[in-house]
């Protein structure tokens, strides 16, 4: 999986005078339309068996989850394991999960260019198109978990005959609006980045259905400056706008844990720790998926290993962050005196679900920490690895934190052991049928790197010399 | 497209931009200020009655947490600029490094309240005697099961710890970049990269505690996770605000960084104070949002309590806070005017040391409270507890916070002005510096 | 790409698109505010009984009170359908020969019940008293119409939760007294005045604040 | 169409770089030309300034729809759960800041952010799917790796000459007209038939529903989410295939009284005392309530057969002889004398069980009423048929003396 240019910056020096250069290889303007629109045009000359296969894969999975969730909403919820008291189970702990990988894209796209992170250009496409894709998934569950999807419409407050509104103090309500707000702007968004390359794509379209789309999709798009001057400002303002709703996203999850009075559950640093989960998670995600398709494509250029490595220091510090925020749970629930709070953690850590715990602590916790060494950082296959630690980490996070604290409630008699029945996990397995699925799609068709924010550091990387 | 101004940065003596004698005039006079107030502060509470001292502990704290989280925030500017590589900073980043030079004296007014722990004095610290009688007896038992961690000793210990850490790395990064502008070693900069990394973790570590020692154990049945980040918050906030009122003071026409501090760092200050305002607020409503849900009484109380006080409402917090600040600074032609954006963080700054006070203080009222129900609300010293109460509940900003504010505000100042005086307030020979005169905001 | 795909006209496609748009939205939403309204749905429900019973003729020509017949509506949460015994204490005597009451005579000689049709259905996690709105004096007319006059018995009203709620949120136009609920022609001489005392007088009646289970259990 | 020679509809100019590009702008801009813009695959930074543009105001849409959006999601959560439908849960108070806050936040992000991408569309004239620019084969590049400068020909200054010459003289690579490729400017007429077409085709659910709105049928009410509306347990007077009689309604089982119904008290229940002989007087409470109670269930039960004052011409009476009924028996008249000398416990066995009737053919004079009338309302209205015989055998002593005069 590495390249020259992975030996090269290995081998380089950092030198604090001058930023080094983020596109490798003595690209032009014109070599990064072959490289990019290459993928998907080569696509379409000599379609790679491969794709074939991972799509055929993806696509048979996708097929399960469609027969799952007929099946499910045939019959009922019944058929997972959610049961007293456990009554949020597999479901929300998928949930979580997608979203929290979903928050990689936003992140990326909106925080990092308010903070001119220039090196943000070579993946914020891929994390986007990853977040838009991960907001699917992560809207399944709850919309097949309320088992009568028929009626989802009831949490949105139009007026019926029953002229009943939906509950706004809940936070069940607040995560509608939370979810629906940011796919619909991470979709803006996405799509805003998307209409220069597209018309990149429709100008070197050879066949005429190819133009047909891309043109009209493009939008019309001639690369106008009065029209980038305001497409600049737009981006801008979502960036603007991103960032806080990035942050009130999974913060707004966090609120329906923690408004509760279930210990475990309700503590005060829920919102900011969800957040750096979710970032943590979502950027192990990129690693996965990133790692692979550069090497496929030959990417190895443009998302060099220094790209890499900046975001294994991302996972690094917010890895770190949810370490410390483990702590501080723990350290208060001691502090507290509370012998619910008290008996909630010790739960945790030695209950009967103590394998999850563990297998959480050290996937999150641990295995990031790694990290501060730069040859790890450096070693593709180690950072491929240990996002994949994170991956499964983060989902037993959200597993431990769901199943713990419900199956061992206020009342002992109800304590249950929580088990997932085939169907939990067959669902859980189609979402990623889901995912891959639009993620081999977006692959095939469009630009998986934005070419012009790329050809913008291209060219301040000339005119710096 | 507006380059920089043709300032030539070669050769760039450190000397030149030593403020010298323009701040060592102030040491002087901020001391004498500084111990005055201090001694009619502890002269006020010493010499009175128990409230008084309860008082002037109170009140000692409130302010020592206030400039300590200045000062904190200073630090991690340094650490976090260093471990993002950060460019555009490089002409500011001096002023935080020098500004962490007040942890020595931090250190040693510190010493109040490690010996008021140590004697026991159980009203500022109800565990440091836990059977002193300001212990609600219905929660005497939690002040016990906590005594492994809530002792005076340990106490002391870790003060004595987070002192030690934070004054080691300050002197390290500031007699390191000191060393570099004579230097102008790149592999300087490379090692402050690769040493701030680790130093976060250990920072957010002593800051967290640091937190629940002096402010959260105040009330010692409360707890809340997040406490660390809201102070953490705050002050790193409060921090952007002071260097936004310097950096215009030293970047003015007349200034002595004139033409090296630009607008864009004016904006980036501005982005970056905007951006605490909005993490505070969203910490600070985190919080509340998540007590104020579950309505349990022992998380509650803590509010309740804050609540009966000065302005008497949460909300009117997150007003003045976060939303008075938050449409100021929330256009790009604000953050770009150094007028304006001294008002704000002057303002910013008043609303921190609001905010100090709204965690601090209402445990002095509690103190009173205490001392009524212990006296017996039917007894003569009962009803002067009521009134003591009552009336520190109506204005409970007087002459004891005043004489506090200014004494450890006057030293705070004068150790600041110390570390101004002897030393370059700009690292001239950072190898980022012809980055930091010529990027663009977009 | 070379040369134009699309055809001018295309911009002005756009520029009506905003119409389109807009003019389809408030489409839809006709046609699902009016579409799924009961009024479409429920209302005028109008099945054939098994037997050619006529409202019109035994509670309108003959004056015979509702409670002859459902005779549970005082005491119970349903106003209960009669039993063939009901029918047989008048025609046991009168038009024992008429073809139309043959299915009566049937259901009393094998004892089989007479399958009326149910038109007045509430779902079934609605819990709908008849008892606590008859004797507080809510007309049988209110809810089910002037069946005095039809023959055959139809729905009248939406019997929509926010038809419910029109109602228990303005009590006062309908309340009467309770020795009026069954006669289908009363009416007051001044009913906001009266309404008013009712309502101030049997309290209780705005819908229930604190829980769902006033009507749903 | 007429004119053979195609008019330019303006020039194209083609740099190799941004600087190049951004030199040319800069003389074009000095030239005073108004109707021109440069076509680049990124943004150059700078060239703002070079060709004058100003600052957008979308910021200020954008502001204004934030603004608009957090104004909505507050009115809509005070409105809906405050004023409209205020449901108390869990203590909370109906209408607050603090469980406000995320729906405004997140309100106000979705206009903004809605408002931001369609804002800047709506300002760029996007989509414009037709361009001119498109028909010059080497501005496919723009997108790509060259630099465009492109002058409309209905700029006031623009004269082919002298453009031309300005811009040759700029650095550009090429310098081309943009031809003025023929190109239908109408909507087609396919296109409206569609339109109307669909127009129509909208009116067939309209008319389907309001044939259907308020109107008689004999087709069940449809609910449209009707898992809930039946659900799988049975109610009274409900058909079940499981039991033999198909009915949900359970009988009691032979030998067995439910609670409450054993009826031991022979005197009220069946009117008789010990000795097996009428009562002659009715065990209940006689009071003006217990009378009124009597009245009204008289008049519901009775009423149609033995008319209102008891005298057997009821209406019912009244239509059988109408219908000139051949079995009809005619009802008594209350208040002859064989039923005024009734003990009262006969009358009540009569309310009863019937008269004359015969349980197993179902035919008799009278039809019991047990099933239709409880024990309590059948003592009443024994009472009140006392009052009846009273009335219609009264004399003048009966009537007190102030109200004697009324008659």
């Amino acid at each position: 999986m590495s390249s020259q240019y992975d030996l090269e910056i290995q081998t380089a020096l950092e030198d604090p005078t001058s930023r080094p250069h983020l596109v490798m290889g003595g690209a032009t303007f014109a070599s990064i339309d072959d490289d990019v629109a290459g993928v998907s045009e080569g696509f379409l000359k000599k379609t790679s068996l491969a794709w074939y296969a991972m799509f055929g894969a993806s696509i048979s999975v996708l097929a399960m989850l469609g027969a799952v969730v007929v099946y499910l909403i045939s019959t009922g919820v019944g058929i997972w394991g959610n049961q007293s008291p456990v009554f949020w189970g597999w479901p929300i702990v998928n949930f979580v999960f997608w979203v929290g990988i979903a928050h990689a894209g936003t992140l990326i796209s909106a925080i990092l260019f308010l903070l001119k992170q220039d090196w943000r250009t070579s993946i914020n496409r891929f994390a986007e198109a990853m977040t838009i894709f991960a907001v699917c998934c992560a809207g399944l569950f709850p919309a097949i978990h309320v088992g009568r999807i028929w009626v989802v419409y009831w949490l949105f407050p139009i007026p019926n005959q029953m002229e009943m509104w939906p509950n706004f103090r809940s936070p069940l309500l607040w995560d509608v609006f939370a979810v629906s707000t940011y796919a619909t702007v991470s979709l803006l968004f996405w799509y805003m980045g998307l209409i220069p390359d597209l018309a990149t794509f429709r100008d070197r379209a050879t066949s005429k259905i190819r133009q047909g789309a891309y043109a009209f999709f493009s939008l019309g798009w001639t690369g106008s400056s009065r029209h980038w001057h305001r497409y600049e400002k737009a981006y801008l303002i979502l960036a603007g706008l991103a960032t806080p709703l990035v942050l009130s996203v999974h913060t707004v999850v966090s609120f329906d844990f923690a408004v509760s009075q279930l210990p475990g559950w309700h503590t005060t640093i829920f919102p900011p720790y969800f957040v750096a989960g979710a970032i943590f998670s979502g950027f192990a995600m990129v690693l996965t998926l990133m790692i692979p398709v550069r090497a496929i494509f030959g990417l190895q250029h443009i998302v060099t290993l220094r790209h890499l490595e900046v975001v294994s220091k991302v996972i690094l510090a917010t890895g770190s962050m949810v370490g410390y925020a483990y702590a501080m749970e723990f350290f208060v629930a001691w502090y507290s005196g509370n012998p619910y709070e008290q008996f909630a953690f010790t739960n945790r850590a030695f209950g009967p679900y103590a394998w999850a715990y563990w297998i959480m602590v050290s996937c999150n916790v641990i295995s990031p920490q790694l990290f501060w060494f730069k040859k790890l950082r450096q070693s593709v296959p180690a950072l491929f690895v240990i996002s994949i630690f994170v991956n499964i980490g983060m989902w037993f996070e959200r597993f431990v934190i769901t199943v713990t604290s419900l199956s061992r409630d206020f009342l002992p008699g109800s304590w249950a052991y929580f088990q997932p029945t085939p169907f939990d996990a067959l669902t859980l397995i189609g979402s990623f049928g889901l995912f891959f699925t639009l993620f081999l799609l977006f692959i095939r068709f469009l630009p998986i790197i934005a070419i012009s924010e790329i050809k913008g550091i291209l060219h301040k990387q000339e005119s710096h010399h | 497209m507006s380059h920089s101004p043709s300032i030539s940065l070669e050769g760039l003596n450190p000397e030149k931009f030593t403020l010298g004698a323009r701040a060592g005039s102030l040491v002087g006079r901020f001391l004498v200020v500084g111990i005055v107030g201090l001694a009619v502060a502890a002269a006020l509470g010493l010499t009175g009655d128990q409230g008084d001292l309860s008082r002037f502990l109170h009140a000692y704290t409130t302010v020592y947490v206030y400039f300590t989280s200045i000062a904190l925030g200073a630090l991690f500017f340094v650490l976090i600029n260093h471990v993002t590589s950060a460019g555009w900073s490089v002409t500011t980043r001096r002023i935080a490094e020098l500004v962490t030079g007040a942890f020595p004296l931090l250190a040693l007014l510190s010493l109040p309240l490690i010996i008021a722990a140590l004697m026991g004095t159980a009203e500022i610290y109800p565990w440091a005697n836990p059977d002193g009688g300001l212990v609600p007896e219905g929660v005497a038992h939690l002040v016990h099961k906590k005594a492994g961690f809530l002792n005076a000793k340990f106490f002391a210990a870790r003060m004595v710890l987070y002192f030690v850490i934070w004054i080691a790395m300050a002197a390290w990064f500031k007699s390191r970049s000191l060393a570099q502008d004579l230097s102008g070693d790149p592999a300087i900069t490379n090692l402050f990269k690769k040493r701030s990394a680790p130093m976060i973790p250990v920072f957010a570590l002593t800051l967290t505690f640091f937190a629940l020692d002096l402010l959260m154990s105040l009330d010692p049945v409360w707890y809340s996770t997040i406490f660390g980040v809201y102070y953490f918050a705050g002050g790193f906030l409060c921090f952007m605000a002071l260097l936004g009122i310097l950096a215009k003071k030293f970047g003015a026409e007349d200034g002595i960084l004139s033409g090296f501090i630009r607008d864009e760092h004016y904006h980036d200050i501005g982005k970056l104070t905007f951006a605490f305002v909005m993490f505070w607020g969203y910490i600070a409503f985190s919080q509340y949002i998540l007590i104020w849900y579950a309505n349990i009484p022992e998380e509650t109380a803590w509010y309740h309590e804050r609540e009966g006080l000065f302005w008497g409402h949460v909300g009117v917090l997150f007003l003045l806070k976060f939303l008075v600040p938050f449409v100021g600074l929330i256009s790009r032609h604000m953050k770009r005017h150094p007028q304006r954006l001294v008002i704000f963080g002057g303002w910013v700054m008043v609303m921190h040391f609001y905010d100090m006070f709204f965690l601090g203080m209402p445990s002095h009222l509690n103190t009173l409270h205490y001392l009524e129900a212990q006296a017996g609300p039917a007894t003569e010293a009962g009803k002067a507890w009521h009134h003591a109460a009552e009336s520190f509940a109506s204005m409970p900003f007087g002459i004891m916070e005043l004489a506090c504010l200014i004494g450890i505000g006057g030293l705070f100042v004068a150790a600041v002005a110390k570390s101004f005086a002897s030393h370059s307030i700009l690292a001239v020979r950072d190898p980022r510096l012809p980055e930091s005169m010529t990027f663009h905001n977009p | 790409m070379e040369g134009n795909i699309f055809p001018a006209w295309t911009s002005k496609v756009r520029d009506l698109l905003p119409l389109a748009l807009g003019g389809g939205g408030l489409y839809v939403v006709t046609l699902v505010t009016f579409g799924f309204s009961p009024e479409t749905l429920a209302v005028g429900y109008q099945p054939e009984q098994p037997v050619a019973f006529s409202h019109r003729m035994h509670a309108g020509e003959l004056g015979l009170d509702c409670r002859y017949c459902h005779n549970t509506v005082e005491q119970g949460a349903k106003a209960a359908i009669p039993p063939t015994q009901t029918c047989m204490n008048c025609h046991d005597k009168i038009r024992t020969d008429s073809e139309l009451l043959q299915p009566v005579r049937d259901s009393w000689e094998t004892g089989e019940p007479i399958r009326w049709n149910r038109v007045h259905d509430l779902p079934d996690y609605v819990f709908f008293n008849h008892s606590a709105h008859v004797t507080r004096g809510v007309g049988c007319v209110e809810c089910h119409g002037r069946i005095d006059q039809m023959d055959v018995v139809r729905q009248e009203e939406p019997l929509s939760m926010g038809w419910c709620l029109d109602c228990h949120r303005n009590p006062e136009d309908v309340l009467r007294p309770v020795s009026e609920v069954t006669n289908m022609e009363w009416e007051a001489d001044d009913q906001a005045a009266l309404g008013a005392h009712l309502a101030a007088e049997r309290g209780g009646i705005n819908p229930p604040v604190l829980s769902c289970s006033g009507c749903h259990r | 169409m007429e004119q053979q020679e195609a008019k330019a509809l303006g020039l194209l100019a083609e740099y190799e770089t941004p600087q190049a590009l951004m030199a040319a702008a800069e003389k074009v801009r000095d030239g005073g030309y108004k109707r021109w813009d440069t076509h680049t695959p990124f943004p150059v930074h700078g060239i703002d300034d070079a060709m004058g543009i100003q600052p957008t105001i979308l910021p200020w849409i954008v502001l204004g729809a934030g603004a608009t959006g957090t104004l909505t999601a507050l009115l809509l959560q005070w409105y809906t759960n405050g004023v409209d439908y205020p449901f108390l849960i869990s203590g909370k108070p109906l209408f607050s800041w603090v469980p406000a806050f995320p729906v405004t936040f997140e309100l106000t992000v979705l206009f903004a952010g809605i408002t931001t991408l369609l804002g800047m569309l709506a300002l760029n004239r996007l989509p414009r799917l037709h361009n001119p620019l498109f028909d010059v084969k080497r501005f496919a590049r723009a997108t790509q790796d060259r630099f465009f400068l492109a002058l409309d020909a209905t700029d006031p200054l623009f004269e082919d000459s002298s453009a031309r010459a300005l811009l040759e003289g700029s650095g550009a690579t090429a310098v081309e007209d943009v031809p003025d490729v023929p190109t239908n400017e109408n909507i087609p007429s396919w296109m409206w038939q569609v339109a109307i077409v669909l127009v129509f085709a909208t009116f067939v659910p309209l008319g389907l529903i309001a044939a259907s709105y308020n109107s008689t049928s004999t087709t069940p009410p449809f609910h449209i989410v009707g898992d809930m509306d039946w659900q799988e347990s049975y109610r009274y007077g409900e058909e079940v295939p499981f039991f033999d009689n198909g009915q949900a309604m359970r009988g009691a089982l032979p030998g067995t009284v439910a609670v409450g119904e054993l009826e031991e008290d022979d005197a009220f229940y069946r009117g008789m005392d010990d000795m097996g002989n009428w009562l002659a007087v009715a065990p209940v409470e006689v009071s003006k309530s217990v009378l009124e109670r009597g009245r009204e269930r008289y008049n519901i039960y009775c009423l149609p057969c033995h008319g209102e004052s008891g005298n057997g011409k009821g209406i019912v009476h009244e239509r059988a002889l109408a219908l000139d009924t051949s079995g009809w028996l005619i009802p008594r008249d209350l208040t002859m004398d064989s039923i005024v000398t009734q003990p009262d416990g006969q009358i009540y066995d009569t309310i009863t069980n019937g008269f004359n009737y015969d349980a197993e053919t179902g035919t008799g004079n009278m039809a019991p009423y047990a099933a239709q009338i409880r024990p309590e309302d059948r003592w009443a209205i024994v009472l009140y048929v006392r009052a009846l015989q009273r009335a219609a055998n009264a004399s003048i002593e009966d009537v007190p003396a102030d109200k004697r005069s009324a008659l």
